[in-house]
């Protein structure tokens, strides 16, 4: 399974993190300091899995920003890097030619997407366009509730005149 | 996985080197100065350029002293991996060192001496020659320190050349900047070189200590160390150098303080008038506590000297304890050193404050530093003999906060105070005993068994203490093992009755066939034959009065504090180690390719 | 009221702390954010909810503490409005653990939120119960959650059926109840709840025998006929990667026949030829087309014997391990560390690719590859290959020294033809990488040297040779310094010289001399020197001439600080001084430690 | 000094390498990168380890100014306090040059950066630091002329810090007396450290090459002219320099002559550890009513003479970090929750001397603690305070004579000030 999930940028900088299993607050910082250390300094030949604590880290770089990913040790890596840019491609849809910004400020969208992929660690979707369709039937529901809550503001705002 | 990912967050661009190319080989001035800028940005991001060289080097013969600058640069860089290439610069900066502009004179044999590729090296010679006597002081100072560059390169060159006895008379410049660069480079060939190229005269002495008054801060610092070499004749020589030396205390540079510091302790060795020697202890102090207002980093250096100082030297600083305190926004690594020396200079008079403060760091939240406060209220215990009891009246309190770190540390030094002290403070051992099963560090659980060994017959259930280690035995550390061992053997001694002797059995069986470790093993042997070779010798060996061990605030052996006092200011006194302990030289011609 | 109107302001907190130069500037900005979150907490500032919990969530991302913000979560999600629920609930995954009790309190939010009339409420609870909740919480709410696989839109089944994956993980008890409906899944036609479906079929496989018994049984076939339907489907984009229909559902069905195939013959037999089709007809030119061999290949290595499978599979592994992409390598070496078991003959081939790779600028494949090469090593290749390593291990960095000296010392230990060679290696490792040896290494050196009677002068001669060249290796130096202790006689003797020997003449008080320096090494530590001090007690007996110097070398010691050192040099010059007439009775060669006893013990707990 | 620095790092926050330049090539970038990320690893904060670190026989020592390191490495026993000092020069130098120092303004002047590390270090021996000399021939983009540049005179002359050839219309120097009160009160209430650090800050308008002779009322001076001192002379413990006083003739005679800089430096700073009576005192009661509300009773006291007023006094009042609300009532001034600070800061604009003032604060904190909540560092009570016109040694400035050949008139304008330095004052 996947324990959990990192986007970390070139200069070391958190995007995004989600823990399947349990690690405190500590016990996160201290692994994403040396995940990143030991990430972000490999030369960009070498192959995407670091060993690390008796577990693998899949990564793979995407211009500025690294998507790591930890497994167990007989998981498949290979199949790792495919979840990974299957997740960028749904990103990459969804705010159309993403860019790292629009993960920054927009990072519960990137987690919305990402509950949308994978729970308890796993994947939970092969189509792009399923996940797509629920994210959109999502955000759709926050759209209507605003315009109701506007429009009985409007109404109250009207009564109140 | 490649091709298509390039795609996603990205916004590189491609054909970069080309473009350079091109741009570099421009007809326009301006072009060319832009694309050599262009290749130094990308050198400076670390990527790879070295493919330009010769489109770099068609720069080089240009009237702008900035575009100049930058191809020198590039080439500092890339000659080592070019060196074919780099010989078509070799005209330009021979050119250049004859130049009517003494910048651009001073710039070509600064360069050339940066670029350590054998061919040019002997190119470098004439110009380098010229330099050395060049009108202009400011060309000569930059020659005076190719020569060093050269030595590195190809000593015998050097030698060959007559170089040194060049740079020998730079030292009687009219220039101080000249001077002190001169000295910096011959004390450097010294430091290498097997013959005496650099030695001082009482002649050169005097010259030095004139061109002292005039040169730069940093010219000051080469000229201080320089002399720090001296070997002063008699207490006469000593004193006058030193009166020309201690302006310096009032210099604004630390680091010229520093030196000057280093100077007249060594000075002081030589001179025997009482009077003169306090004088200057008295006019060391105040330098030194200003140091304290310095950036931290240079607390920190000054922290670690005058830990040796206050060793070598205790009334220097035996008033200013206070200034040592520490401040709530001190580094970390400033209060440790702080509190290293709030130890050396405790003292009955001082004793009660300091206690204090160190109860106060006791109750701090960084780990290391309050098991360092812990430790160091049982150093001064130890250093301290009439306020021992004070001290371990605070241990005492602390052990009751029931922090387990504090604990084990308190432990620890509790063992050193009752050897220093035997027989004295023994009460409080049924204190440290409520402790005993939260102990889970070796050194710790290693003293509390140490103590119960000893004090064996003034514990009444110190069989079943002991046995309550045993069953664990085989797990525990070898430092912890070895204790027990050696507590069981003493227990046996003075309790002979069946229970100890039983448990000599297991001990003994665990620690020689049960184990591996052979020093273990030896250790039991070796008191297995003395119990059934001679039981009365026996006694006499393990139970044997024992030295009360000493202060130990001034741990460093004499020699060793001598030698590191040579070194102040320099890496050598920071580390408390001497240069051969961590200096490997590395010819910088046999450079590591790594990147 | 609605969720982003104040969606600015969040941009505003996230600019200003991208804005920051330093920690502590960012620091600084938090800190006041936090600070205002808490009072709006406290006013109950309901508008400003949502747009606190968001910043709570990027501030918590940062590694800073939230504990205030997280009753907030709970609040959130108690709000009837999806908008608020569907923040509440990211929220609380986000700042919230399974350790946490506050979790408990929204166990009841999250039951009424399974039998929510809108389906992605429905999906929100089963989402934070799958990613976090607490062995207590399973237990509650696993019936909803049973239910829920049988809910209407095939959306809500995938979700439950990962959230199940959760539950039988922290109570395995409740795997019985999953059969059944897991079961069902796996007729159904929706990728997302084939891929889920399969996933904890595998799953309560691992967790229940009963459920691996069931499923071989009544899924094995149609395992395999899902896996050949889907190798054989025609193209359908949606789930198309580089040419292969959903590898995702390949990989997983792969793994589930592995499950079932393993240790079972039949079932084995039955998957064999959708294994020999997958492995024989998948591309290989992209990554994903790779992912699947490469769990196939995992498949055939543990499923019951088909050699014709193997030799596939082997071929597989072979092909990878000569591909350019570092990523084919890495995993090609990893999977023939399964392989060697099965046929240890066909990866012992690769032996020379894979010792290259020991030596590979990639660390991590370097790692791998030492790994192998550890177990491909036996008595035949041993010689060679120790060598090589070795010579490695000079130039190695530092970094991976410590592994490669271990699994050295480890294989020179196990495979050692004779104690010969065996010494000359470990004094070869100890001489160069003596810092990172561990201690049951060298123990078990000195074990082997005192075993090996004839080899005793040779030994402690070659000891004193190259503990003078490579002093400050510690455990080099323990060694050297125990056996000149030891054998000192035979060290000044030139006892039992082999005629490989250089000759060497060492006095007494060179021997002296040598230890003496061991101890007053500047860098020497404690178990070091405490073992210089019974060095010397051994020499005063051995060389009784020199017994005046070692007692004054051994009293410097008398006042030491380290408790070890005090008592020992206390005893030892009191051995030395007073009691000369038992001297020589307690130095006498140290009993051997019988080899096999030793090994035996040791055999439960072979280093690494 | 009998070794140099083998190379220069500018390093961004995350200890990558900005700008480098390679002195002795013995050490590369990438080792530097390695060790120094490293360190940062280990630790996440590299402020709390030794500036000084040896890996693999380099040591490295290193400085951190905003979102940059500067690093020095070496392989020989070199002087660290020579070069840790160059460090914080180069960061004046380059403060000088682009106003700020951070890792942007690396990036945007990178030329010019190459060419100052050219300038002011070769072969790793420090040579020229002077910022205002260094910017007459070193120049950024905007300024830079085609003409060929010549190095100025200064560099290489004994004078090193000031050009021949200034003109001013108007003659004048600036002097300022400026002491800081630094005092420790411990948790007893005893004050275990104080003493008073004193600076001369100038900035000088002068034309010419200005001989300057600056005289104060020093004790020791005077009495070795034979004046009588009563009560009006003054001990200082400790003078430093700027490097342009003639230190061997104020050996000799205390006489405290030089020539200036141009602009403003700090011509000399002193220091007096005679007990003082701290000008404020500040004594705080705490009382925990529950895990979740607490409250704080704080007493301020101004001991100095009623004709003296302190000025933008701020009293910070440490709280807990995740404090809510908090409700404070002073009898004077105002106060705010300054949780940047886990403190809460009471602002006093004017506090005349013998006065006494009082703060009440209430707050609360949330019940759900912090997960593995580390212990709460015990912060003092930190006050900050101005008193014009007073300083606490008694210091003055007797003249400034002033003389240049051309023979003009200046005219020196004094004034004295003193502020709180580190005043701490450890929670009871």
């Amino acid at each position: 399974m996947i324990h959990f999930v990192l986007l970390i940028s070139r200069q070391g900088k958190v995007r995004l993190t989600k823990w399947y299993s349990p690690y405190s607050q500590k016990e996160r910082t201290k692994v994403i300091r040396e995940l990143s250390g030991s990430i972000l300094t490999r030369g960009p030949k070498l192959c995407n899995f670091v060993e690390w604590r008796g577990y693998k880290v899949v990564y793979k770089r995407y211009a500025s920003l690294y998507f790591c990913m930890c497994i167990d040790q007989d998981d498949n890596e290979l199949e790792i890097l495919e979840i990974i840019h299957h997740f960028v491609e749904i990103l990459d849809r969804y705010f159309g030619s993403v860019c790292e910004l629009d993960l920054i400020f927009n990072f519960h969208k990137a987690y919305y997407i990402l509950d949308e992929l994978l729970i308890a660690g796993e994947l939970q979707e092969s189509s792009k366009k399923t996940v797509a369709r629920l994210i959109a039937a999502q955000d759709s529901l926050v759209e209507a509730a605003k315009e109701q809550a506007s429009s009985i503001s409007n109404m109250i705002a009207q009564a109140t005149k | 996985m490649s091709g298509h990912d390039s795609k996603y967050f990205s916004t590189t661009k491609k054909g970069e080197i080309p473009e350079l190319k091109e741009e570099l080989n421009s007809q326009y001035k301006d072009k060319r100065k832009d694309a050599v800028k262009k290749v130094i940005a990308a050198m400076t991001v670390g990527k790879d350029v070295s493919s330009l060289f010769t489109d770099v080097v068609n720069c080089m013969q240009t009237e702008n002293l900035e575009l100049k600058k930058l191809v020198y640069l590039y080439l500092i860089n890339y000659a080592k991996s070019q060196p074919d290439l780099a010989i078509l610069a070799v005209n330009t900066f021979v050119k250049d060192s004859q130049d009517p502009n003494p910048l651009i004179r001073a710039l070509a044999v600064r360069t050339m001496g940066c670029i350590r590729v054998d061919k040019i090296t002997e190119y470098l010679c004439d110009p380098l020659q010229r330099c050395l006597k060049d009108d202009d002081p400011y060309v000569r100072k930059t020659a005076a320190i190719c020569v060093a560059k050269l030595y590195d390169i190809n000593a015998e060159l050097v030698e060959d050349r007559g170089f040194l006895e060049a740079l020998k008379d730079l030292i009687s410049d009219n220039n101080p900047m000249v001077v002190a660069n001169a000295v910096a480079a011959l004390a450097e060939i010294q430091e290498t070189s097997a013959k005496p190229v650099f030695e001082l005269t009482s002649n050169t002495l005097s010259k030095l200590l004139t061109a002292l008054n005039e040169c730069t801060e940093w010219g000051q610092v080469f000229i201080l160390d320089a002399l720090s070499k001296y070997k002063t004749t008699d207490a006469r020589e000593a004193e006058n150098i030193v009166e020309r030396v201690t302006p310096r205390l009032q210099h604004a540079n630390c680091a010229v303080v520093l030196s000057a510091v280093k100077m007249i302790l060594q000075q002081m060795e030589l001179i025997t008038s009482t009077d003169v020697v306090r004088n200057l202890c008295k006019k060391m102090a105040p330098p030194l506590v200003t140091l304290l207002s310095a950036e931290p980093e240079i607390q920190y250096v000054a922290l670690r000297n005058i830990n040796l100082i206050v060793q070598k030297r205790p009334t220097i600083l035996a008033h200013e304890i206070k200034v040592f305190f520490c401040k709530y926004n001190d580094p970390i690594y400033v209060k440790m050193e702080k509190l290293e020396i709030m130890i050396k200079l405790a003292s009955d008079r001082n004793i009660d404050q300091v206690l204090l403060e160190f109860k106060e760091y006791a109750t701090e939240v960084d780990v290391d530093f309050v098991r360092k406060a812990v430790r160091a209220i049982g150093r001064c215990a130890i250093k301290l003999e009439r306020a021992a009891e004070r001290c371990i009246s605070v241990l005492l309190e602390l052990i009751k906060i029931k922090v387990n770190y504090v604990v084990q540390e308190a432990i620890i030094v509790i063992k050193d105070i009752f050897r220093r002290y035997p027989n004295t403070y023994e009460s409080i051992i049924a204190t440290l005993c409520e402790s005993l099963d939260t102990l889970d560090e070796p050194e710790a659980k290693a003293s509390m068994i140490w103590i119960i060994g000893e004090y064996a017959e003034r514990i009444d259930n110190a069989d079943e203490l002991l046995e309550s280690f045993l069953e664990s035995f085989p797990e525990e550390p070898a430092q912890v093992q070895l204790q027990l061992l050696t507590a069981t053997v003493k227990l046996f001694l003075k309790k002979p009755t069946e229970g100890p002797q039983q448990m000599i059995q297991v001990v003994l069986n665990n620690a020689t066939v049960e184990t591996d470790n052979p020093d273990l093993r030896d250790r039991a042997y070796i008191y297995w034959r003395l119990l059934s070779t001679d039981p009365e010798a026996a006694k006499d060996v393990v139970l044997a009065e024992k030295p009360v061990i000493s202060d130990d605030s001034n741990q460093l052996d004499p020699s060793l504090l001598d030698e590191l006092l040579a070194n102040i200011a320099t890496l050598s006194s920071v580390y408390h180690k001497p240069p051969e302990a961590f200096v490997t030289r590395v010819k910088t011609a046999q450079r590591s390719e790594e990147d | 009221m609605n969720p982003f109107s104040s969606g600015t302001r969040l941009r505003d907190m996230i600019r200003s702390i991208r804005a920051c130069k330093t920690a502590a500037e960012e620091r600084a900005v938090i800190r006041k954010e936090c600070a205002a979150i808490r009072a709006a907490i406290s006013e109950n500032d309901q508008d400003y909810r949502h747009r606190n919990l968001a910043k709570l969530m990027f501030i918590h991302m940062l590694g800073y503490p939230t504990h205030f913000g997280q009753m907030e979560c709970l609040k959130s999600i108690a709000s009837p409005g999806f908008p608020e629920k569907r923040i509440g609930y990211l929220a609380l995954m986000l700042l919230l653990d399974e350790r946490q009790e506050v979790l408990m309190l929204v166990t009841n939010s999250i039951k009424q939120d399974l039998n929510h009339t809108n389906q992605y409420i429905v999906g929100l609870a089963l989402c934070a119960l799958g990613n976090i909740c607490s062995a207590e919480m399973a237990r509650d709410l696993a019936p909803e959650v049973e239910r829920l696989l049988q809910f209407r839109d095939p959306n809500i089944r995938k979700k439950a059926a990962l959230c199940a994956i959760r539950i039988v993980k922290k109570v395995p008890d409740l795997a019985e109840n999953f059969i059944n409906p897991a079961a069902s899944l796996l007729k159904e036609k929706h990728h997302g709840v084939l891929l889920t479906g399969v996933q904890l079929c595998t799953d309560l496989c691992k967790i229940s025998d009963d459920a691996l018994e069931y499923f071989r049984k009544k899924c094995t076939d149609g395992s395999v006929k899902l896996l050949r339907d889907l190798a054989n489907s025609p193209y359908a984009p949606e789930y198309d990667i580089s040419g292969i229909a959903d590898p995702f559902l390949h990989i997983r069905l792969l793994k589930f026949l592995r499950v079932l195939g393993q240790g079972n013959v039949d079932a084995s037999d039955s998957m064999n030829d959708i294994l020999a089709q997958v492995a024989t007809k998948t591309e290989s030119n992209k990554n994903a087309g790779n992912a699947i061999l490469y769990e196939c290949v995992a498949t055939i290595m543990s499923i019951e014997d088909s050699s014709g499978l193997r030799v596939l599979a082997i071929n597989i592994l072979g092909r990878f391990l000569s591909n350019r992409d570092n990523n084919i390598r890495y995993v090609a070496l990893n999977m023939l560390m399964k392989a060697i078991t099965v046929d240890s003959q066909a990866v012992q081939r690769h032996r020379t690719t894979i010792l290259e790779c020991v030596k590979d600028s990639d660390a991590s494949i370097r790692k791998r590859a030492l790994e192998l090469v550890y177990l491909l090593i036996n008595e035949s290749n041993v010689k060679p290959l120790t060598k090589e390593l070795i010579d490695y291990l000079e130039v190695s960095e530092p970094e991976f020294r410590g592994d490669l000296t271990a699994k050295i010392c480890s294989i020179v230990e196990r495979f050692s033809p004779d104690k010969i060679w065996y010494i000359d290696q470990m004094l070869k490792v100890l001489s160069e990488a003596g810092n990172y040896v561990k201690d049951d290494v060298w123990h078990a050196l000195i074990v082997v040297i005192t075993n090996a009677s004839h080899l005793h002068g040779y030994t402690v001669r070659s000891l004193f040779r190259v503990v003078q060249t490579a002093g400050d290796q510690e455990t080099l130096v323990r060694v050297g310094v125990w056996c000149i202790g030891e054998y000192g006689d035979m060290l000044v003797n030139n006892t039992g010289v082999l005629h490989i020997e250089e000759p060497l003449t060492v006095t007494e008080s060179d021997a002296v001399d040598i230890v003496e320096t061991a101890i007053k090494r500047h860098s020497a530590d404690l178990t070091t020197r405490a073992m210089c001090l019974v060095a010397l007690l051994k020499l005063s007996g051995r060389f009784p001439a020199c017994s005046q110097r070692i007692n004054d070398i051994v009293n410097q010691y008398k006042g030491s600080l380290v408790l070890e050192l005090q008592q020992r040099a206390i005893e030892f010059s009191s051995v030395v001084d007073k009691h000369k007439n038992i001297r020589s009775t307690l130095v006498e060669r140290m009993p051997v430690l019988d080899e096999d006893t030793f090994s035996g013990r040791r055999a439960g707990s072979v280093p690494a | 000094m009998a070794g140099a620095a083998s190379a220069l790092f500018l390093l961004d926050i995350k200890g990558r390498v900005l700008v480098w330049r390679d002195y002795r090539g013995d050490v590369s970038a990438a080792q530097a990168e390695r060790c120094f990320t490293k360190l940062i690893e280990k630790e996440g904060d590299p402020q709390s380890q030794d500036p000084v670190v040896s890996d693999d026989g380099v040591t490295y020592m290193y400085i951190q100014h905003n979102n940059v390191y500067l690093m020095t490495a070496s392989r020989q026993n070199c002087n660290a306090a020579c070069l840790l000092l160059f460090l914080h020069r180069v960061v004046d130098v380059f403060k000088h040059y682009f106003e700020e120092l951070e890792e942007e303004s690396l990036r945007d002047n990178f030329v010019v950066v190459y060419e100052l590390l050219d300038e002011i270090m070769d072969f790793g021996y420090p040579q020229y630091t002077e910022a205002k000399i260094l910017s007459e021939f070193i120049k950024t983009d905007a300024y830079r002329m085609e003409v060929t540049q010549r190095p100025p005179m200064a560099v290489t002359n004994a004078v090193s810090w000031r050009s021949e050839g200034i003109r001013y219309k108007k003659n004048e120097v600036f002097l300022d007396v400026v002491e800081s009160v630094n005092i420790l009160v411990n948790s007893n209430g005893q004050i275990v450290r104080s003493d008073v650090v004193g600076a001369l800050k100038m900035r000088t308008y002068l034309s010419g090459m200005p001989e300057c002779k600056l005289g104060l009322n020093d004790r020791v001076l005077l009495e070795a002219q034979g004046r009588t001192t009563k009560g009006k002379a003054i001990d200082l413990d400790d003078i430093k320099f700027h490097q342009c006083v003639r230190l061997a003739r104020f050996e000799n005679d205390r006489t405290i002559s030089f020539i200036p800089p141009d602009g403003s430096f700090d011509l000399m700073t002193y220091r007096l550890s005679t007990q003082v009576k701290p000008l404020i005192w500040v004594e705080a009661q705490v009382e925990r009513h529950s895990r979740s509300r607490w409250e704080m009773t704080v007493k301020a006291r101004s001991q100095f003479k009623e004709r003296s007023t302190a000025t933008n006094v701020e009293i910070e009042l440490p709280v807990p970090s995740d404090a809510t609300n908090p409700n404070v009532r002073t009898s004077m001034g105002s106060s705010n929750y300054a949780p940047e600070n886990d403190a809460l800061v009471w602002k006093i604009k004017s506090f005349p001397g013998g006065k006494e003032y009082m703060l009440r604060a209430e707050f609360t904190l949330p019940s759900i603690t912090a997960e593995e909540a580390a212990p709460e560092r015990k912060a003092p009570i930190r006050v900050k305070f101005e008193i014009p016109y007073f300083t606490v040694s008694g210091i003055q400035v007797r003249y400034l004579k002033i003389i240049e050949k051309s023979g003009y008139q200046a005219l020196p304008w004094v004034r004295y000030i003193t502020m709180a330095g580190e005043y701490e004052l450890r929670l009871m």
